[in-house]
This record gives structure tokens, C-alpha cells and sequence, in this order.
């Protein structure tokens, strides 16, 4: 389908606004693959710890959906979200040293691969409870309107997500009550082991969501074009009061649920044809017909985005750990030298 | 300082407690099943929709997990939300969104989102509300780190500890018991926000500690009664806040008296009685005389018939004879 | 509607199966109707305590849905069961006895109003959690089809019921594994003092529920002949291996939500709205105009139910109380005995 | 009785137990999710698929309670259903059906509908797995009238428990630890069935008692070992079942020993430790010659770094401590 996009499209210059926005598109991807990257060879070391799971082959999905956001929005996110994080704009380095449980984390390294948080890019944090995380979504879109901001609150999920009753109790309320929020389902057919026609009676999730009244579609979740399109139809609506919206994104996870997952599950060939559709493939084919990137282009960004992460190990590696005599910090807000009095 | 005094009940209490609150913070409003056209399922705030509107006083469908989550979602988008849970027999199903959201956010974010939210529910037993409907689960929540757990049981801190909770930059969880909405009394008319750190001495004695909280305070001022007709002298403690614990103020008293019963509504077994006599034989071991007595409930879902609810619960009769045996421990 | 359906019926005779199928249907409905009036005054006298929720005016839904089960099914019902409990036949002694806390209670006194149980007909009790009987019922279902029983599960709930995200998980659950349940959803358009529209944002339940794949409808709950067809067209399928179907049955509560309920959330005029459409004068109304009861029957009907709920409350009155030593009874099934070692 | 020994693991006891509880009663299938097509989520019914088929190995989607309340009624029904929730951090989201549906229905039946269901579960912390993932809640769970709770801590205990449980005719929860999957070690070949009635003995000793269960066994045997090399010798009891309890093992080692440490991994305050010291405290206390000490894990949601993580969970060092302070307490 990114072949048809070039063939239509005009070949502009590698100056135009386009070009450049596209090529911050390619940056983005780049980045959380080459981010994610690093972190499965540092699993591999036991420098990294915990269940960390990948987000490679959905670059697009969060990189298409951030694009759609301003920077007041807010972003609730999952287990698997160093993609959103990444995409949210929060640094390398502040997410490479939370993955190292390192004080200068994003979450002060007390949250690791599942938990990156940062307050200043609205980015209410990753949540490794399925589902848990859409009634908080929810529930800053309900402040936003009762203080009447204009903030869009979007929430990303998995097609599993959406077997758990929060899921039902959250669009319901959304709808009911109009919020703002944006809800974003990453459909990439499988939780953990289980495939979407055993999770779901009815695996259509866009129409699924349709019946609680809300709007919601089905996008193609391996195109970034298509995915900040929609979002920003989607975002707009909401700014402009038509309460909540609904985006199932079709997408792949290209490796293990996490790193513990054998991933014996899933066929080879399954794997290998939703591979050819990698978005960074197919987002780079896209460029180059349309005469908006060339070989020095991508190597430069790619080389980019290596040194970045590669600094961000080092500075990882090298940052101190926090003292042991904190451990018992950020339990309450206040009182948080009297450790005993609990 | 002799402030006027007023006639009112602890539902009121609660009710000018929301009342003042809504009316003085914008950023509170009130929100759960049935707490607007209803006016609350036992009518503590009958009258708040009329007066503030469905925006603050917000009826949810039922759906516990929702609201509540989107409770916490709103502290963190800057509102100071009171989510009223209908009783603690539905709050199970908010469990995971009050464990795992709201009690550990600040935490795993690094310290970067605090969670300011009110959580009330109606708890207890002794309204023949049979095995669905009659648990006692706030020392069971006081096991969370990260959460605050309020128990009024007496109007001043139905009608004080609102505005206290309000004030922290926490999740608070306040626990009413259902059989005190009634209870009548006087209160200052210029009634406010009290202490919620500490636990207080509502009757001073020097024979007997007796420790307590919310539904079984009065039993236990009654049973104070019947021993004094003994000649026993029994000072009663009413704990107020069941986490964090104020360990200075009944394990000082334990300390006077040597003898100590704990009178809670929860199942005996890993109830909030095991770690209060737990931290009594931490830290007074050697100033009891007696063994730390547990006046608990039976560990059976509650039976719907009178007779056999009164036997299960702790009752003035039984928490005097738990004194009596501490007053004359059978050595071993 | 019953007029309608009265002037197109031929005159039977008042001894065909017809006539007296349909007196069958009346006397349950009458019953059911007196021994709530008898439940009411009782609890004013303080009799019977504890929550009490009264089905005045949904008796056409327990009795239509029930004359289309046999023996064998099973029936997983709400906190408002006394209807559902004498439709399937629970002796009236057994239930009055109950909601004295009496032991020759049909839970041995233990359960009172909100907890109705009896094994050998299938009745699996009134719960008084809201929507938490529905996981039960497609468990139910499951262990019948794993065992290749032919039986039909029915469950109960309200409409405020379906708002629960057990309603979600069990509906998708239960058209996912093709279980032979029959969900049947009382719309009496309340949950409590919260109206639909504030409790949905999709308030046609029916067509919720098909967005799950499952077969579903909304029928005229006051019209007890339209809830029996529809009930025995979902049991014939659901028997005939097409898995969960799904009724709204769109009805009324003529009292207060409980005893406790001033029912100020609701305009007088709704109620006596409802109240013309009385599930009983109508059935009483198209027997009379179809030849089949006439005011001696009803009478005699009337009187036979009035003095089956005199005696069992007589019988209740006088039966024993249970002995307070045997509190800790039925905590566990084989440790009766040992209530210490808990 | 000679006894050929096989090298197993805890994970393959475990599915050593489920294969031939689904072999010999048709009753039985397991449930839950991923236990089919992924092999379970830490590989315990890893090829059980392929052996029973998909109606006995049963993948769910994410749907907590709604599994969990199926397996009530699927036990209701007369099947024998053996559901696993992935991790005990997820059974939040069951907890009503535990609590209000499994652990009340014989009661509120008045006896006629008992649940003989086996719920599964993996806890604990350890594996850097955060405040969402590292929850240790069995002990709370022990709260639950109704209720079986079981915490296999050896290979025998993982092969055994199982069937025994599975003859329980109540609901049964078992808890195993996640850092013992991959503990290697013999068991006769015909290992089976074993009581799940009594704690017992894991290491006999004369001078103080040290209690625990579960996934700190180990660490507490260690301790031991630690204490051995300054010449104490402690007892180390392993409890086994958390509900019922079994005081008569626990208290008879401390008349013997007059000195007791709890080892817990729960969270201090409210953990399953407060009612084992209370226990002792109500039974022994002119035993006593020092305080029950308790080991348990600090009042904070877990954080994910390992040295805070390790700093936070009972280790040998600390539960050796907590011996030697009992051996030399300071009198007040
Ligand atoms: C409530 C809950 N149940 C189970 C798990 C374990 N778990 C973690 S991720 C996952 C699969 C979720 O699948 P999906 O929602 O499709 O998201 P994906 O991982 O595919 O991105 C499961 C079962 C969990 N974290 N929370
Ligand atoms: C989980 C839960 N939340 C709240 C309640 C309190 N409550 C009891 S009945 C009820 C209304 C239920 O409405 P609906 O499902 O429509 O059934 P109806 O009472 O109208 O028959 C409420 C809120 C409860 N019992 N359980
Ligand atoms: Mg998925
Ligand atoms: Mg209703």
C-alpha cells in the first residue's frame, strides 16, 4: 500500500515540510527499534532485568499516534511501552537508565521496562496489569473536562485488553459521560500465546467498540501515514466535543511476548509474512519513491539513533545506584522519612 | 473557648463534612452508584445533587473498577475526587485499581504522580445483611502500603476527617461503619478538620487497656461500663487511623495497665487484632501480665438469622469477659 | 397487547391444556404476588430483616422464563429471587421459613431474602453481588457440556447488571466456548435510583449483547405468554447445540428498590404508567376474554395462594431457631465439628 | 520402603501432579490463562495440551473473574476444576468471586452447595519484577473463612498437595512461589499424595524456633545454617497450609525452643506473621523468653532494582539477626 502512496504522490523536495516531518516519522522508528534493540542484547547480559517485552514490528502505531498529539496531551500506556515512550518524545537516557533501575530513570529507576513515567511529557506511565490502566485514562479525561481543558488522553491496550471487564466499565463510561479520550487498541493477534480468535467471540474490536456508541475504526497499524491520519481525525473530533474515540490498530509484534516467551505459538511463516510488512521498511520504501530520503539520509539516521542509545548504555552503566537506606522513599508523598511509622 | 453546641447524627456529620467540601474546593466533587438521585444508599448525601449539581455529585453506572480507576485518574489529573464505594463488599472488585494504581503509582513513577484521592465506604456488620453484605475488610486494607485507612466512630471525626483526608496528598480510604449513621449526639457548630495521626484515649483506666475502632467503639465503652461495675478500671483506646498505626499511643497505655484486649469486627485469623497484639508483644512484652486477649468475629460468612449474627460479632458481654480473663491469667 | 392477542384467540374451553397451562401461569404469578405483600408486611412488623427486594410488577419474566424449563435445568438467580424461586418451584414453606432465618429455611435460615438456594431443583441461588452470578452460570454450562448433559443454564440480572465487567467477560466467555446459557436480563429500566440512560450509553441491551455474537432479543416483559415463547425458542436452540442466547425483557418495578427505598428517583406518574400495564390483570384480562377464568376461578385462586402464604408464615413463625452452638456450621464441608483450628 | 529417588524439578513435580490428576479423574481439567498453546506461563503445563486436548487444557482470554467464577460453577456442576490465575498480583481481579462466591456458597446454602475447586497461582517477589508483579498475598488471602490455603515449599509438597487438594470437597488455593519452578532436587519415583493438615519440622533445633513457609524456606534453612556456625540451633518449621493452621506444630516448638522468628515475605503490617505471633503469644506466653520476632518484607510496593528489591525480601542475614536478637534479648 506504501507503493501506491508514491506512486500518487508528487516528488517533492527533501526540503519540504513533509519531507522533514516524514523524516522525524523515520528518525522515531528508527530510534525505538534500535532502542529496543540494545535492550534484548542487555537482557541477554543480565544487565537488564524483569519482564521486558518488545514492541518491534508496532513502531508505527506509536510513532503515528504521537505525531497526532500536542504536548499538553496525555498518554496512559501499557507493559509494552517503550515504543509510546520513546514516540512521547521522554530521553533515551532517562528510559535507558530506568531500564538499568538506575536513579536517573524516568521513574527514578524504581519502575524498570514495565513502569517508565514522566510527568513533564504527561506520560502517565506504562501499567502491567492488562486493562488497568483505560479506567485512569478515563478518569484524567473526566478532570480535563470538569476543569475544562483541552487535553486528548489517550490510552493505548492490546487486543486482549479488551477481553477484561475494565475494558467494557471504561468505554461505557467514557461514552456515557463524553470524554476526551482516545482510545487505541493494538491488535497484534495474539496475548501472550493466545491467538485473537480464542480470546474474542467476535474479533472485528472496532465493531466490538462501535456498539458501546462511541466511533471507532479499523486502521492499518504497519503504515505510519495511515495511523497519524487517523489519529489526528480522531483527535480533532475529540477536541471539538464529540466525546471518545476509538482506533483498532492492525498491527505484529515481530518477536516474543517478552523476553522469557519461547514464543512456541506462533508459525515461522506467520512471523515472516507480517515481517515484509515492516513499517520501517515500508515507510523508508515510501520515501525513497517519493524522492525524500536516500542511502547517506538512512544511514545517518540510523547511525544517529545508534550513538544516542550506545550513550545512553554507557551513561546507564555508569550512573550510580541509589542508596539502600531510601529503599523505603515514594510510599507516601509526606512522610516519607518516618519509614516506621507504618 | 465554648463553642455552641448542636444536635446532629453521624450521616449529617458526614453530610456537612462533603458539604464544606464541595463548597470550598472546586477541584472536589463527589462520585458513585447512586450517590445523586438517590441520595446516597444510606443518604449521606441526600440533598448534595440538588445543591451541587450532576457534574460534582456524580452518579456512576455499576461498575467498581471503572469509577474508582477513573477516580484515580482524575486525582492525577489534578481533581480531589471522593469516590464513595456503595459498601466494602463491592470494593473487591476495585481492589486491583486500589492496590496497584492508586497505592503504588507514586512509587513506581519515581515520586512524579501522587494520587489525592478520598475513598469512602460503609463497612461492617449487624444489620442481618447475611454473608455478601457484612464484611469488615479495613484492617485487611490497612495491610497496603501506600494507603491511609480512616475509621470515624464518633461524630466529631465522621464530621473532621474528611477535610483532614482531603489535605493528603495520598489515597485515603475512610470506612464507615453502617450501624453508626444514626447515632445521635452533639458536635460544636464550628466543627472542622480533626488530627488523623493519632489514635486517642476516649475513656481513661488503669486496670485494663482496651483497643478499638469504628462500629465496636461503643461496644467497647459499654463493656468499660460492666467492668467498672466489677471495680475494674478499663481505659479504651479508639485507634481512629488503621494505617499508619499510632503504636505510641495504645502500647503507652498497655504499658500503664499491663493488660491489653483488642476488640476488632474483622475474622479473627489475620485480622488488624493479630498485628495489634503483635506490636504489643514487640514492644511491651515485658509489661504485660496477661496474654494479649482478641475479641474478633467468628471466622464464618455472616449468618442472616439475629441470633446468630449477635453470637458471631463481638458483643459489651464478651469484651468484658476477655478483660476478666486478662485480669486473672490462668499461668501456664 | 393482551386484548389484541385475546380477540384473535379462538374460545377454548376452560379445561383445554391451553386453559389450563395458562390458570398454572396465573397461580404462580398470584403466589408470587401474595407472599411479596406478605414479605412487606412482615418486614414493617419486623418479622424479616435484612435487605429485602420485592418483584412486584416482573412476575410475568421468573414465571414465563421458568414454563419453558424442564426439571433437569439450572437456574442462577439475583438478590430479587423470591419470584424466580417459587416460579421454579421452591415450596412456599421452605422460602417464608427462610426469610425468618428460620432452619427449615431452604438455606437452613442461613441466607435470608438475598440468598434463596435448592439443590434438587437446580436453584442455584440468589447472590447479592451484582452480575457476579453470571461467571457461576457459564460455569454451570460448561460443566454440562464437558459432561455431555442436556441441560439449560438460565441466569438472571438486571440491566444496572450488565454495566459490571463480569457481564462483559461472561458474554464473550460464554459465546466463545458456545455454552448452553440462557441469559436472561430483567430491564426494569432502574438499578437502584440510577435510570438506564445514566447507566448505559447504549441503552438497547439486546443489541449490546449481539455485538458478542450471540443471538439476541428484546421481548415484552409484562406479557407473561411473550416471555414464555421467547424463553422456550432460546431454550430449544440453546438445546440444540447454538450456544448462549440472550433476552432483554423489558418490564417494571411497581415498589421501592428494597425496603429501605423512599424511591424518591422516580415521577409517580411513570409507576402508575407501569401499573396499567399490571402483568397479571393483563393475563387475567385475556383468560377472562378468552373463555378460560372466570371470577370464581380467580377467587378460588386467589384464596388457595393466600392461604398457602398464611400457613408458611404460620409454620415459620413457629419453627425452632437454629442453636447458637452450631454457628460455625457449613464454613467448611468436612470440618464441621473443628471450629477452632481455623 | 526403599524408594527409587528421580531427579526432578519443582515445575515438573508440579505438572507431574496435574497430568495424573487429569489421567485419573475425567472431572478434572485445567483452566486458565496460556496454560494450553504457550505451555503456562512459567512452563508448568508446558506439553499438557497435546496430551489432554483443548477441552481439558482450557485457554481463557484475559478475563479474571469471569474464569474464575466459571471454575465455581463448573465445580458446582460436579466437575473438578483446577483454575490457575496466572499470578496472585491478577487474582485481585477474582477476588470477589473468591471471596463472595467460593468461599461462601456452602454457607450460604445452608450446606447444600459445596466448591470443590482448585485455584492456582504463582507469588511472590524476587525476579525484578516490580510494584505490580511481586505481590505476596497468600497470607492475606488466610483471612478468608471458607478457604483451603496451601504453600508448597519442597518437591514433595509440589507433587503432593495437588491431589490432596483436589479431594478437598471446599475451595482450595495454592500458592507457588515463583523463584522455586527451577528447584532441582529427588523424589521417590512413586511420589503422591501428601497431608495438607500439618505444618512440619524442616530442621529440628533446641533454641529457638524459626516459622515460615513457602518461597522463604530456603533462605530460612539457610539461616539455620548461618546460626549453626555461631552455635545455635534452630528449628525451623515449615507451615504448609496457611488456613487452617496448624498452631499445635508451630506453638509446641516454641514451648520447647521459648524463642520464635516469623519469616514472611508479606508485607509487614497485617501480614500473615501478625496472627503467628499473636497465636503464640495467646498459647505460650509464659513460654516466651523474648519477643516473637518478625522478618517480613518492607512496607513499600516493590521497587525494581535489585539491591533495593533484595534489600526489601527476609534474607539469611536478616532472619539470623532477628535469632540472635531473640536469643539475647534486651530486657526493658
Ligand atoms: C490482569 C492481567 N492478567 C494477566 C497478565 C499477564 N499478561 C501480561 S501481558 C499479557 C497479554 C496481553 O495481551 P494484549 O492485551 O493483546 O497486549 P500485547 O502484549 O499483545 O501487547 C498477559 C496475559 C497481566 N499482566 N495482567
Ligand atoms: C457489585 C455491587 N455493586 C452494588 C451493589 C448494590 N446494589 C444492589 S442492587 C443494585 C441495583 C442493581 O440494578 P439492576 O441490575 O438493574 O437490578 P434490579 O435491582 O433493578 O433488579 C445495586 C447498585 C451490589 N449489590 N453489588
Ligand atoms: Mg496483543
Ligand atoms: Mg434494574
Amino acid at each position: 500500500m506504501n507503493a501506491r502512496r508514491a506512486a500518487v504522490a508528487a516528488e517533492p523536495e527533501q526540503s519540504t515540510p513533509e519531507a522533514a516531518h516524514r523524516r522525524e516519522l523515520l528518525r522515531t522508528m528508527l530510534l525505538i527499534r534500535r532502542f529496543e534493540e540494545a535492550c534484548a542484547e542487555l537482557y541477554s547480559a543480565a544487565r537488564i532485568r524483569g519482564f521486558v517485552h518488545l514492541y518491534v514490528g508496532e513502531e508505527a502505531v506509536a510513532t503515528g499516534v504521537m505525531a497526532a498529539l500536542g504536548p499538553d496531551d496525555a498518554v496512559v500506556s501499557t507493559y509494552r511501552e517503550h515504543g509510546h515512550a520513546l514516540a512521547r518524545g521522554l530521553p533515551v537516557d532517562s528510559l535507558m537508565a530506568e531500564m538499568f533501575g538506575k536513579q536517573s530513570g524516568c521513574s527514578g529507576g524504581r519502575g524498570g521496562s514495565m513502569h517508565l513515567f514522566d510527568s513533564s511529557r504527561h506520560f502517565v506511565g506504562g501499567n502491567a496489569v492488562v486493562a488497568a490502566g483505560i479506567p485512569l485514562a478515563i478518569g484524567l479525561a473526566l478532570a480535563d473536562k470538569l476543569q475544562h481543558r483541552d487535553r486528548v488522553t489517550v490510552c493505548f491496550f492490546g487486543e486482549g485488553a479488551a477481553a477484561e471487564g475494565e475494558f467494557h466499565e471504561a468505554l461505557n463510561l467514557a461514552t456515557l459521560w463524553r470524554l476526551p479520550v482516545l482510545f487505541c487498541c493494538e491488535n497484534n493477534l495474539y496475548a501472550m500465546g493466545t491467538a485473537i480468535a480464542k480470546e474474542h467471540a467476535q474479533t472485528d474490536l472496532a465493531l466490538r467498540a462501535e456498539s458501546y456508541g462511541l466511533a471507532a475504526w479499523p486502521v492499518d497499524g504497519m503504515d505510519v501515514f495511515a495511523v497519524e491520519s487517523a489519529a489526528r481525525r480522531a483527535v480533532e473530533a475529540i477536541r471539538g466535543g464529540a466525546g471518545p474515540h476509538f482506533l483498532e490498530l492492525r498491527t505484529f509484534r515481530f518477536r516474543a511476548h517478552s523476553m522469557y516467551d519461547p514464543d512456541r505459538y506462533r508459525e515461522k511463516v506467520e512471523i515472516e509474512h507480517w515481517k515484509e510488512h515492516d513499517p520501517i521498511d515500508a515507510l523508508v520504501a515510501t520515501m525513497r519513491a517519493a524522492g525524500q530520503l536516500d542511502d547517506a539520509d538512512l544511514e545517518a539516521t540510523r547511525d544517529e539513533v545508534a550513538g544516542l542509545v550506545a550513550a545512553a548504555v554507557d551513561a546507564a552503566e555508569a550512573a550510580p545506584i541509589e542508596p539502600v537506606e531510601s529503599l523505603t522513599r515514594f510510599v507516601t508523598s509526606d512522610r516519607e522519612a518516618e519509614g516506621s511509622r507504618t | 473557648m465554648t463553642a455552641t453546641l448542636v444536635e446532629t447524627t453521624y450521616r449529617e456529620a458526614l453530610r456537612a463534612a462533603l458539604r464544606e467540601a464541595l463548597s470550598e474546593d472546586e477541584r472536589v466533587f463527589l462520585m458513585g452508584e447512586d450517590v445523586g438521585s438517590y441520595g446516597g444508599c444510606f443518604a449521606v448525601s441526600l440533598g448534595l445533587l440538588e445543591e451541587f449539581g450532576p457534574e460534582r455529585i456524580r452518579d456512576t453506572p455499576l461498575s467498581e473498577s471503572a469509577f474508582v480507576g477513573a477516580g484515580i485518574g482524575a486525582a492525577l489529573g489534578g481533581m480531589r475526587p471522593i469516590v464513595e464505594i456503595m459498601t466494602v463488599n463491592f470494593s473487591l472488585l476495585a481492589l486491583d485499581q486500589i492496590m496497584n494504581n492508586a497505592a503504588s503509582l507514586l512509587h513506581m513513577s519515581g515520586g512524579q504522580f501522587n494520587v489525592p484521592l478520598v475513598i469512602r465506604m460503609t463497612t461492617g456488620a449487624g444489620r442481618q445483611l447475611a454473608a455478601q453484605h457484612s464484611h469488615s475488610l479495613e484492617g485487611w486494607y490497612a495491610h497496603i502500603p501506600g494507603l491511609r485507612i480512616l475509621a470515624p466512630a464518633t461524630l466529631e471525626d465522621a464530621r473532621g476527617m474528611l477535610p483532614t483526608a482531603l489535605r493528603d496528598p495520598d489515597p485515603v480510604l475512610i470506612f464507615e461503619h453502617g450501624s453508626l449513621y444514626n447515632m445521635k449526639g452533639t458536635l460544636a457548630a464550628d466543627a472542622g478538620a480533626v488530627d488523623i495521626d493519632r489514635a486517642v484515649v476516649r475513656r481513661p483506666g488503669d486496670d485494663v487497656t482496651l483497643i478499638t475502632y469504628g462500629g465496636t467503639l461503643g461496644k467497647t465503652l459499654e463493656a468499660a461500663d460492666l467492668l467498672a461495675a466489677d471495680g475494674i478500671s478499663a481505659e479504651v483506646v479508639d485507634l481512629r487511623t488503621l494505617r499508619p498505626l499510632d503504636d505510641e499511643t495504645f502500647v503507652g497505655s498497655v504499658r500503664r495497665t499491663h493488660r491489653a484486649v483488642v476488640v476488632d469486627e474483622g475474622w479473627r485469623s489475620g485480622s488488624l487484632s493479630a498485628e495489634i497484639s503483635a506490636r504489643i508483644m514487640e514492644q511491651a512484652l515485658y509489661d504485660l501480665e496477661a496474654p494479649v486477649e482478641r475479641v474478633c468475629t467468628a471466622e464464618v460468612p455472616m449468618p442472616y438469622p439475629k441470633h446468630l449474627e449477635d453470637a458471631a460479632l463481638p458483643q459489651p458481654d464478651t469484651i468484658a469477659a476477655a478483660a476478666r480473663r486478662a485480669m486473672r491469667p490462668v499461668a501456664v
